[in-house]
Protein backbone atom coordinates (compact mmCIF):
# COMPACT_ATOMS: atom_id res chain seq x y z
CA UNK A 1 0.00 0.00 0.00
CA UNK A 2 1.70 3.45 -1.06
CA UNK A 3 1.37 6.41 1.07
CA UNK A 4 -1.55 7.49 0.42
CA UNK A 5 -3.39 4.95 1.69
CA UNK A 6 -2.04 5.98 5.20
CA UNK A 7 -4.87 6.87 7.35
CA UNK A 8 -7.33 5.06 5.29
CA UNK A 9 -8.84 1.30 4.58
CA UNK A 10 -9.60 0.93 0.88
CA UNK A 11 -12.67 -0.66 0.68
CA UNK A 12 -14.37 -2.64 -1.70
CA UNK A 13 -17.70 -4.17 -3.35
CA UNK A 14 -18.46 -6.31 -5.95
CA UNK A 15 -21.10 -7.68 -7.66
CA UNK A 16 -24.54 -7.31 -6.49
CA UNK A 17 -23.14 -5.65 -2.92
CA UNK A 18 -21.65 -2.83 -5.52
CA UNK A 19 -24.61 -2.52 -7.12
CA UNK A 20 -26.72 -2.51 -4.21
CA UNK A 21 -24.46 0.18 -3.14
CA UNK A 22 -24.17 2.33 -6.15
CA UNK A 23 -19.98 2.44 -5.54
CA UNK A 24 -17.49 -0.25 -5.82
CA UNK A 25 -14.24 1.42 -4.16
CA UNK A 26 -13.93 3.48 -0.92
CA UNK A 27 -11.11 4.90 1.20
CA UNK A 28 -12.35 5.68 4.64
CA UNK A 29 -10.40 7.07 7.30
CA UNK A 30 -9.29 5.04 10.20
CA UNK A 31 -7.39 6.48 13.29
CA UNK A 32 -4.12 4.40 14.05
CA UNK A 33 -5.96 4.16 17.56
CA UNK A 34 -9.01 2.47 16.30
CA UNK A 35 -9.34 -1.22 16.68
CA UNK A 36 -12.09 -1.71 14.13
CA UNK A 37 -13.30 -5.44 12.88
CA UNK A 38 -14.50 -5.72 9.41
CA UNK A 39 -17.97 -6.43 10.35
CA UNK A 40 -17.59 -3.16 12.36
CA UNK A 41 -16.60 -1.08 9.46
CA UNK A 42 -19.65 -2.69 7.00
CA UNK A 43 -21.91 -1.10 9.77
CA UNK A 44 -20.29 2.58 9.14
CA UNK A 45 -21.00 2.15 5.37
CA UNK A 46 -24.99 2.25 5.91
CA UNK A 47 -25.31 -0.69 3.67
CA UNK A 48 -27.57 -2.36 5.48
CA UNK A 49 -27.62 -5.66 7.58
CA UNK A 50 -24.73 -8.20 7.02
CA UNK A 51 -25.43 -11.50 5.55
CA UNK A 52 -23.70 -14.75 6.96
CA UNK A 53 -23.85 -15.87 3.47
CA UNK A 54 -21.38 -12.76 2.40
CA UNK A 55 -17.46 -13.54 3.22
CA UNK A 56 -14.71 -10.92 3.83
CA UNK A 57 -11.46 -10.55 2.74
CA UNK A 58 -8.40 -8.44 4.15
CA UNK A 59 -5.31 -7.69 1.58
CA UNK A 60 -6.99 -10.30 -0.78
CA UNK A 61 -7.03 -13.26 1.77
CA UNK A 62 -10.27 -15.02 3.28
CA UNK A 63 -10.52 -13.88 7.32
CA UNK A 64 -13.64 -13.57 10.07
CA UNK A 65 -15.60 -10.84 10.04
CA UNK A 66 -14.90 -10.18 13.05
CA UNK A 67 -11.01 -9.45 11.98
CA UNK A 68 -9.35 -6.15 12.94
CA UNK A 69 -8.96 -4.02 9.96
CA UNK A 70 -6.32 -1.16 10.76
CA UNK A 71 -5.05 1.84 8.33
CA UNK A 72 -3.18 0.93 4.85
CA UNK A 73 -5.94 -2.57 4.69
CA UNK A 74 -8.01 -3.58 1.50
CA UNK A 75 -11.17 -5.02 3.21
CA UNK A 76 -13.67 -6.57 0.30
CA UNK A 77 -16.84 -7.48 0.85
CA UNK A 78 -17.43 -10.43 -1.68
CA UNK A 79 -21.38 -12.03 -2.01
CA UNK A 80 -20.89 -16.07 -2.47
CA UNK A 81 -18.83 -17.19 -5.17
CA UNK A 82 -20.35 -18.20 -8.78
CA UNK A 83 -17.31 -18.84 -11.02
CA UNK A 84 -16.15 -21.84 -12.93
CA UNK B 1 -10.74 -2.53 -12.79
CA UNK B 2 -13.03 -5.16 -14.01
CA UNK B 3 -11.72 -4.96 -17.67
CA UNK B 4 -8.07 -4.11 -17.11
CA UNK B 5 -4.88 -6.49 -18.75
CA UNK B 6 -5.50 -9.58 -16.68
CA UNK B 7 -3.13 -11.83 -18.56
CA UNK B 8 -1.14 -13.79 -15.88
CA UNK B 9 0.68 -16.53 -17.93
CA UNK B 10 3.29 -18.34 -15.59
CA UNK B 11 4.79 -20.51 -18.78
CA UNK B 12 8.00 -21.62 -17.38
CA UNK B 13 5.88 -23.46 -14.39
CA UNK B 14 3.50 -26.33 -13.69
CA UNK B 15 0.60 -24.23 -13.30
CA UNK B 16 -0.61 -21.73 -15.44
CA UNK B 17 -3.56 -19.09 -14.71
CA UNK B 18 -4.95 -16.47 -16.84
CA UNK B 19 -8.33 -14.61 -16.35
CA UNK B 20 -9.57 -13.81 -19.99
CA UNK B 21 -11.52 -10.52 -20.95
CA UNK B 22 -11.50 -11.36 -24.60
CA UNK B 23 -12.73 -14.29 -26.07
CA UNK B 24 -10.17 -17.78 -26.07
CA UNK B 25 -9.78 -20.02 -28.20
CA UNK B 26 -9.57 -23.45 -26.12
CA UNK B 27 -8.01 -25.59 -29.32
CA UNK B 28 -5.05 -23.49 -29.53
CA UNK B 29 -4.53 -22.86 -25.94
CA UNK B 30 -4.83 -26.62 -25.30
CA UNK B 31 -2.27 -27.66 -28.56
CA UNK B 32 -0.17 -24.68 -27.52
CA UNK B 33 0.41 -25.64 -24.23
CA UNK B 34 0.32 -29.65 -23.65
CA UNK B 35 2.84 -30.82 -25.26
CA UNK B 36 3.29 -34.66 -25.20
CA UNK B 37 2.54 -35.76 -22.26
CA UNK B 38 0.98 -39.36 -21.78
CA UNK B 39 -2.21 -38.39 -19.73
CA UNK B 40 -4.39 -35.25 -20.39
CA UNK B 41 -7.83 -34.06 -18.98
CA UNK B 42 -9.72 -31.36 -19.87
CA UNK B 43 -12.79 -29.72 -19.41
CA UNK B 44 -14.63 -26.63 -20.99
CA UNK B 45 -17.32 -24.91 -19.81
CA UNK B 46 -19.38 -22.60 -22.21
CA UNK B 47 -22.47 -20.28 -21.47
CA UNK B 48 -25.86 -21.78 -21.65
CA UNK B 49 -29.05 -20.68 -24.15
CA UNK B 50 -30.81 -20.42 -21.26
CA UNK B 51 -30.62 -18.84 -17.32
CA UNK B 52 -30.90 -20.69 -14.49
CA UNK B 53 -35.69 -20.79 -14.89
CA UNK B 54 -35.09 -21.93 -18.43
CA UNK B 55 -35.55 -18.96 -20.25
CA UNK B 56 -33.69 -17.78 -23.60
CA UNK B 57 -30.33 -15.67 -22.16
CA UNK B 58 -29.34 -12.92 -23.57
CA UNK B 59 -25.49 -12.54 -22.57
CA UNK B 60 -23.67 -13.98 -19.24
CA UNK B 61 -21.52 -11.41 -17.47
CA UNK B 62 -18.48 -12.49 -15.02
CA UNK B 63 -16.98 -10.32 -12.66
CA UNK B 64 -13.78 -11.29 -10.92
CA UNK B 65 -11.99 -10.02 -7.88
CA UNK B 66 -8.29 -8.96 -10.23
CA UNK B 67 -5.56 -10.39 -7.86
CA UNK B 68 -7.42 -12.41 -5.74
CA UNK B 69 -8.61 -14.34 -7.94
CA UNK B 70 -5.61 -15.03 -9.40
CA UNK B 71 -3.87 -16.34 -6.62
CA UNK B 72 -6.92 -17.82 -4.85
CA UNK B 73 -6.53 -20.02 -8.51
CA UNK B 74 -2.86 -20.70 -8.51
CA UNK B 75 -2.98 -21.54 -5.06
CA UNK B 76 -5.93 -24.47 -4.95
CA UNK B 77 -3.96 -25.57 -8.27
CA UNK B 78 -0.56 -26.27 -6.73
CA UNK B 79 -2.28 -27.97 -3.93
CA UNK B 80 -4.29 -29.93 -5.69
CA UNK B 81 -1.48 -31.02 -8.05
CA UNK B 82 0.63 -31.98 -5.61
CA UNK B 83 -1.92 -33.88 -3.69
CA UNK B 84 -3.09 -36.03 -7.30
CA UNK B 85 0.28 -36.61 -8.06
CA UNK B 86 -0.28 -34.69 -11.64
CA UNK B 87 2.18 -32.97 -14.00
CA UNK B 88 0.89 -29.31 -14.91
CA UNK B 89 -2.21 -27.43 -14.68
CA UNK B 90 -3.71 -25.03 -17.03
CA UNK B 91 -6.66 -23.03 -15.95
CA UNK B 92 -8.46 -20.36 -18.14
CA UNK B 93 -11.14 -18.38 -17.02
CA UNK B 94 -13.24 -15.30 -18.94
CA UNK B 95 -14.50 -12.41 -17.55
CA UNK B 96 -16.65 -9.99 -19.19
CA UNK B 97 -19.78 -10.25 -21.27
CA UNK B 98 -20.25 -13.61 -23.20
CA UNK B 99 -22.84 -14.66 -25.39
CA UNK B 100 -24.45 -18.03 -25.05
CA UNK B 101 -22.06 -21.02 -26.66
CA UNK B 102 -18.89 -18.76 -25.30
CA UNK B 103 -16.05 -20.40 -23.47
CA UNK B 104 -16.20 -19.34 -19.78
CA UNK B 105 -13.90 -21.97 -18.44
CA UNK B 106 -10.89 -24.27 -19.37
CA UNK B 107 -8.99 -26.72 -17.12
CA UNK B 108 -6.92 -29.35 -18.23
CA UNK B 109 -4.03 -31.31 -16.23
CA UNK B 110 -1.45 -33.52 -17.24
CA UNK B 111 -0.11 -36.70 -15.67
CA UNK B 112 1.60 -39.93 -16.21
CA UNK B 113 -1.33 -42.00 -15.34
CA UNK B 114 -5.28 -41.22 -16.24
CA UNK B 115 -6.11 -41.77 -12.71
CA UNK B 116 -4.46 -38.53 -11.71
CA UNK B 117 -5.19 -36.38 -14.65
CA UNK B 118 -8.57 -37.03 -14.09
CA UNK B 119 -9.01 -36.89 -10.82
CA UNK B 120 -6.85 -33.51 -10.30
CA UNK B 121 -8.62 -31.87 -12.90
CA UNK B 122 -12.25 -32.36 -11.75
CA UNK B 123 -10.89 -31.26 -8.03
CA UNK B 124 -9.73 -27.51 -10.06
CA UNK B 125 -13.04 -27.03 -11.24
CA UNK B 126 -14.89 -28.07 -8.28
CA UNK B 127 -12.36 -25.07 -6.27
CA UNK B 128 -12.79 -23.09 -9.13
CA UNK B 129 -16.31 -22.58 -8.45
CA UNK B 130 -15.90 -22.73 -4.95
CA UNK B 131 -13.14 -20.75 -3.63
CA UNK B 132 -12.26 -18.26 -6.52
CA UNK B 133 -13.85 -14.82 -6.69
CA UNK B 134 -15.63 -14.78 -9.46
CA UNK B 135 -19.41 -13.70 -10.01
CA UNK B 136 -22.18 -14.64 -13.06
CA UNK B 137 -24.96 -11.85 -14.19
CA UNK B 138 -27.65 -13.06 -16.54
CA UNK B 139 -29.12 -10.48 -18.38
CA UNK B 140 -32.20 -10.63 -20.41
CA UNK B 141 -34.52 -8.26 -21.77
CA UNK B 142 -31.70 -5.58 -21.17
CA UNK B 143 -32.07 -6.60 -17.24
CA UNK B 144 -29.12 -8.25 -15.07
CA UNK B 145 -29.84 -10.95 -12.52
CA UNK B 146 -26.71 -11.24 -10.06
CA UNK B 147 -26.82 -15.47 -9.70
CA UNK B 148 -26.90 -16.64 -5.83
CA UNK B 149 -25.75 -20.42 -6.17
CA UNK B 150 -23.47 -22.27 -8.22
CA UNK B 151 -25.33 -25.11 -10.72
CA UNK B 152 -24.91 -28.21 -8.77
CA UNK B 153 -22.20 -31.37 -9.63
CA UNK C 1 -7.28 -56.80 -41.77
CA UNK C 2 -5.38 -54.17 -39.42
CA UNK C 3 -4.50 -51.74 -42.10
CA UNK C 4 -7.86 -51.59 -43.74
CA UNK C 5 -10.08 -48.40 -44.24
CA UNK C 6 -11.47 -48.09 -40.73
CA UNK C 7 -13.24 -44.85 -40.46
CA UNK C 8 -16.87 -45.09 -39.13
CA UNK C 9 -18.42 -41.88 -38.27
CA UNK C 10 -21.77 -41.63 -36.72
CA UNK C 11 -21.83 -38.14 -37.55
CA UNK C 12 -25.58 -37.52 -36.94
CA UNK C 13 -25.79 -39.67 -33.91
CA UNK C 14 -24.64 -39.12 -30.23
CA UNK C 15 -22.22 -41.31 -30.51
CA UNK C 16 -19.75 -40.94 -32.55
CA UNK C 17 -16.90 -43.73 -32.61
CA UNK C 18 -13.68 -43.73 -35.10
CA UNK C 19 -10.27 -46.23 -35.04
CA UNK C 20 -7.83 -44.19 -37.70
CA UNK C 21 -4.91 -46.06 -38.95
CA UNK C 22 -3.19 -42.83 -39.33
CA UNK C 23 -2.06 -39.98 -37.12
CA UNK C 24 -5.75 -37.61 -36.06
CA UNK C 25 -5.50 -33.81 -35.00
CA UNK C 26 -7.31 -33.99 -31.47
CA UNK C 27 -7.55 -30.54 -31.84
CA UNK C 28 -9.23 -30.18 -35.29
CA UNK C 29 -11.68 -32.82 -34.30
CA UNK C 30 -12.72 -31.39 -30.78
CA UNK C 31 -13.31 -28.11 -32.39
CA UNK C 32 -15.11 -29.94 -35.06
CA UNK C 33 -17.41 -32.14 -32.68
CA UNK C 34 -17.72 -30.21 -29.61
CA UNK C 35 -20.48 -27.41 -31.17
CA UNK C 36 -21.49 -24.99 -28.30
CA UNK C 37 -22.35 -27.89 -25.33
CA UNK C 38 -22.52 -26.20 -21.97
CA UNK C 39 -20.17 -29.22 -20.11
CA UNK C 40 -17.49 -30.71 -21.83
CA UNK C 41 -14.89 -33.48 -20.95
CA UNK C 42 -12.05 -34.84 -22.51
CA UNK C 43 -9.26 -37.02 -22.12
CA UNK C 44 -6.11 -37.18 -24.64
CA UNK C 45 -4.03 -40.52 -24.36
CA UNK C 46 -0.12 -39.97 -25.82
CA UNK C 47 2.32 -42.86 -26.55
CA UNK C 48 4.72 -43.00 -23.21
CA UNK C 49 8.66 -41.94 -24.01
CA UNK C 50 9.26 -45.11 -21.89
CA UNK C 51 8.09 -48.87 -22.61
CA UNK C 52 6.39 -50.78 -19.38
CA UNK C 53 9.85 -51.55 -18.05
CA UNK C 54 11.31 -47.54 -18.16
CA UNK C 55 13.41 -47.70 -21.26
CA UNK C 56 13.70 -45.33 -24.28
CA UNK C 57 10.45 -46.88 -26.41
CA UNK C 58 10.77 -46.54 -30.41
CA UNK C 59 7.48 -47.25 -30.95
CA UNK C 60 4.09 -48.47 -29.82
CA UNK C 61 1.94 -50.65 -31.82
CA UNK C 62 -2.24 -51.03 -31.92
CA UNK C 63 -3.59 -53.71 -33.10
CA UNK C 64 -7.45 -54.88 -33.62
CA UNK C 65 -10.50 -56.39 -34.27
CA UNK C 66 -12.01 -54.45 -37.07
CA UNK C 67 -15.48 -54.57 -36.64
CA UNK C 68 -15.71 -56.06 -33.07
CA UNK C 69 -14.06 -53.39 -31.61
CA UNK C 70 -15.84 -50.39 -33.12
CA UNK C 71 -19.49 -52.33 -31.92
CA UNK C 72 -18.27 -52.94 -28.61
CA UNK C 73 -17.34 -49.28 -28.23
CA UNK C 74 -20.28 -48.03 -29.38
CA UNK C 75 -22.75 -50.24 -27.18
CA UNK C 76 -20.64 -49.21 -24.23
CA UNK C 77 -20.95 -45.79 -25.27
CA UNK C 78 -24.67 -45.94 -25.73
CA UNK C 79 -24.71 -47.38 -22.86
CA UNK C 80 -22.40 -45.33 -20.32
CA UNK C 81 -24.48 -41.72 -22.03
CA UNK C 82 -27.48 -43.16 -20.60
CA UNK C 83 -26.33 -44.25 -17.30
CA UNK C 84 -24.43 -40.79 -16.47
CA UNK C 85 -27.07 -38.67 -18.26
CA UNK C 86 -24.26 -37.08 -21.04
CA UNK C 87 -25.20 -36.04 -24.28
CA UNK C 88 -23.01 -37.22 -27.06
CA UNK C 89 -19.80 -39.21 -26.79
CA UNK C 90 -17.48 -39.55 -28.88
CA UNK C 91 -14.15 -41.89 -29.28
CA UNK C 92 -11.15 -41.73 -31.08
CA UNK C 93 -8.61 -44.45 -31.62
CA UNK C 94 -5.60 -44.97 -33.23
CA UNK C 95 -4.14 -48.14 -34.68
CA UNK C 96 -0.94 -48.97 -36.51
CA UNK C 97 2.51 -48.48 -35.31
CA UNK C 98 2.78 -45.04 -33.08
CA UNK C 99 6.06 -43.08 -32.14
CA UNK C 100 6.39 -41.47 -28.61
CA UNK C 101 4.06 -38.54 -28.02
CA UNK C 102 1.89 -39.37 -30.80
CA UNK C 103 -2.01 -39.63 -29.79
CA UNK C 104 -3.29 -42.78 -29.16
CA UNK C 105 -7.11 -41.95 -27.68
CA UNK C 106 -9.60 -39.15 -27.22
CA UNK C 107 -12.52 -39.21 -25.41
CA UNK C 108 -14.82 -36.55 -25.35
CA UNK C 109 -17.93 -35.84 -23.69
CA UNK C 110 -21.04 -33.36 -23.63
CA UNK C 111 -23.37 -32.64 -21.10
CA UNK C 112 -25.74 -30.04 -19.93
CA UNK C 113 -23.48 -30.19 -16.18
CA UNK C 114 -19.74 -30.86 -15.38
CA UNK C 115 -20.69 -33.92 -13.11
CA UNK C 116 -22.63 -36.25 -15.92
CA UNK C 117 -19.70 -35.05 -18.49
CA UNK C 118 -16.79 -35.55 -16.33
CA UNK C 119 -18.30 -39.02 -15.20
CA UNK C 120 -19.36 -40.42 -18.42
CA UNK C 121 -15.73 -39.71 -20.30
CA UNK C 122 -13.85 -41.54 -17.24
CA UNK C 123 -16.18 -44.42 -17.75
CA UNK C 124 -16.26 -44.52 -21.16
CA UNK C 125 -12.15 -44.45 -20.98
CA UNK C 126 -12.24 -47.47 -18.78
CA UNK C 127 -14.75 -49.23 -20.86
CA UNK C 128 -12.54 -48.78 -23.63
CA UNK C 129 -9.33 -50.22 -21.86
CA UNK C 130 -11.53 -52.93 -20.41
CA UNK C 131 -13.90 -54.38 -22.93
CA UNK C 132 -12.56 -53.31 -26.79
CA UNK C 133 -10.81 -55.71 -28.42
CA UNK C 134 -7.04 -53.57 -29.13
CA UNK C 135 -3.62 -54.71 -28.54
CA UNK C 136 -0.32 -52.41 -27.35
CA UNK C 137 3.16 -54.14 -28.67
CA UNK C 138 6.07 -52.38 -27.70
CA UNK C 139 8.71 -51.84 -30.00
CA UNK C 140 12.37 -51.14 -28.50
CA UNK C 141 15.70 -52.08 -30.73
CA UNK C 142 13.57 -53.74 -33.31
CA UNK C 143 12.05 -56.29 -30.94
CA UNK C 144 8.64 -56.25 -30.19
CA UNK C 145 6.56 -57.53 -27.13
CA UNK C 146 3.35 -57.82 -26.85
CA UNK C 147 1.80 -56.09 -23.42
CA UNK C 148 -0.09 -58.70 -21.27
CA UNK C 149 -2.42 -55.91 -19.24
CA UNK C 150 -3.25 -52.24 -19.22
CA UNK C 151 -1.86 -49.68 -17.44
CA UNK C 152 -3.09 -49.22 -13.84
CA UNK C 153 -6.02 -46.57 -13.68
CA UNK D 1 -21.25 -65.10 -43.72
CA UNK D 2 -21.04 -66.20 -47.33
CA UNK D 3 -21.97 -69.31 -49.54
CA UNK D 4 -17.67 -70.00 -49.56
CA UNK D 5 -18.36 -70.26 -45.70
CA UNK D 6 -20.72 -73.06 -45.57
CA UNK D 7 -18.74 -76.06 -43.83
CA UNK D 8 -16.03 -73.82 -42.62
CA UNK D 9 -15.76 -72.13 -39.36
CA UNK D 10 -13.80 -68.90 -39.72
CA UNK D 11 -10.77 -68.84 -36.87
CA UNK D 12 -8.87 -65.32 -36.33
CA UNK D 13 -5.86 -65.22 -33.77
CA UNK D 14 -4.87 -61.52 -32.41
CA UNK D 15 -2.14 -60.05 -30.84
CA UNK D 16 0.60 -62.66 -29.50
CA UNK D 17 -1.47 -65.49 -30.41
CA UNK D 18 -1.24 -64.43 -33.80
CA UNK D 19 2.43 -64.53 -33.58
CA UNK D 20 2.72 -67.95 -31.69
CA UNK D 21 1.09 -69.53 -34.05
CA UNK D 22 2.45 -67.80 -36.98
CA UNK D 23 -0.65 -67.19 -38.61
CA UNK D 24 -3.84 -65.19 -37.79
CA UNK D 25 -6.81 -66.27 -40.04
CA UNK D 26 -7.94 -69.54 -41.22
CA UNK D 27 -11.29 -71.83 -42.08
CA UNK D 28 -11.58 -74.76 -40.71
CA UNK D 29 -13.99 -77.63 -41.85
CA UNK D 30 -16.85 -78.38 -39.70
CA UNK D 31 -19.38 -81.10 -40.45
CA UNK D 32 -23.04 -79.66 -40.00
CA UNK D 33 -23.56 -82.87 -37.56
CA UNK D 34 -20.70 -81.84 -35.35
CA UNK D 35 -21.36 -79.85 -32.11
CA UNK D 36 -17.75 -78.69 -31.40
CA UNK D 37 -17.09 -76.17 -28.93
CA UNK D 38 -14.76 -73.30 -29.37
CA UNK D 39 -12.34 -75.08 -26.71
CA UNK D 40 -12.39 -78.00 -28.33
CA UNK D 41 -11.70 -76.34 -32.03
CA UNK D 42 -8.61 -74.45 -30.11
CA UNK D 43 -7.89 -77.85 -29.20
CA UNK D 44 -7.66 -79.25 -32.96
CA UNK D 45 -5.25 -76.46 -34.24
CA UNK D 46 -2.50 -77.57 -31.75
CA UNK D 47 -1.58 -74.43 -30.64
CA UNK D 48 -0.64 -75.34 -27.08
CA UNK D 49 -2.39 -75.33 -23.53
CA UNK D 50 -5.27 -72.81 -23.28
CA UNK D 51 -5.03 -70.15 -21.05
CA UNK D 52 -7.72 -68.82 -19.02
CA UNK D 53 -6.90 -64.85 -19.39
CA UNK D 54 -7.89 -65.58 -23.18
CA UNK D 55 -11.05 -64.85 -24.20
CA UNK D 56 -13.20 -66.31 -26.84
CA UNK D 57 -15.28 -63.93 -29.40
CA UNK D 58 -18.61 -66.05 -31.95
CA UNK D 59 -19.50 -63.55 -34.37
CA UNK D 60 -18.06 -61.15 -33.00
CA UNK D 61 -19.32 -61.22 -29.74
CA UNK D 62 -17.75 -62.77 -26.17
CA UNK D 63 -18.91 -65.95 -25.32
CA UNK D 64 -18.01 -68.63 -23.02
CA UNK D 65 -15.29 -70.94 -24.47
CA UNK D 66 -17.70 -74.46 -23.95
CA UNK D 67 -19.80 -72.60 -26.28
CA UNK D 68 -20.85 -74.58 -29.04
CA UNK D 69 -19.23 -73.39 -32.56
CA UNK D 70 -21.08 -73.95 -36.13
CA UNK D 71 -20.18 -74.05 -39.56
CA UNK D 72 -20.56 -70.67 -40.80
CA UNK D 73 -19.30 -68.91 -37.73
CA UNK D 74 -16.54 -66.37 -36.88
CA UNK D 75 -14.80 -67.56 -34.02
CA UNK D 76 -11.71 -65.14 -32.62
CA UNK D 77 -9.58 -66.12 -29.70
CA UNK D 78 -8.31 -62.95 -27.88
CA UNK D 79 -5.38 -62.45 -25.48
CA UNK D 80 -6.04 -60.05 -22.85
CA UNK D 81 -7.16 -56.55 -24.22
CA UNK D 82 -4.49 -53.56 -23.90
CA UNK D 83 -6.22 -50.76 -25.49
CA UNK D 84 -7.09 -47.37 -24.91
Amino acid sequence: MGDNDQGFVRVLLFAALRDQAGWGERRIPVSPADTLTALELWKTLDLGPWSSSWRVAINQVLADPQSPVRAGDELAFLPPFTGG
Amino acid sequence: MESSNLGNADLASCVEVVIHAQPFDPWMALERWLEGAPASAMFLGRVRPEDHQGRALEALELAHYPGMCEQRIRADAHRLRDHHGADRVLVLHRVGRLPPGEPIVLVAVTADRRGPAQRCCAAVLEALKHDAPFWKREWRAGQGTWLCANTPL
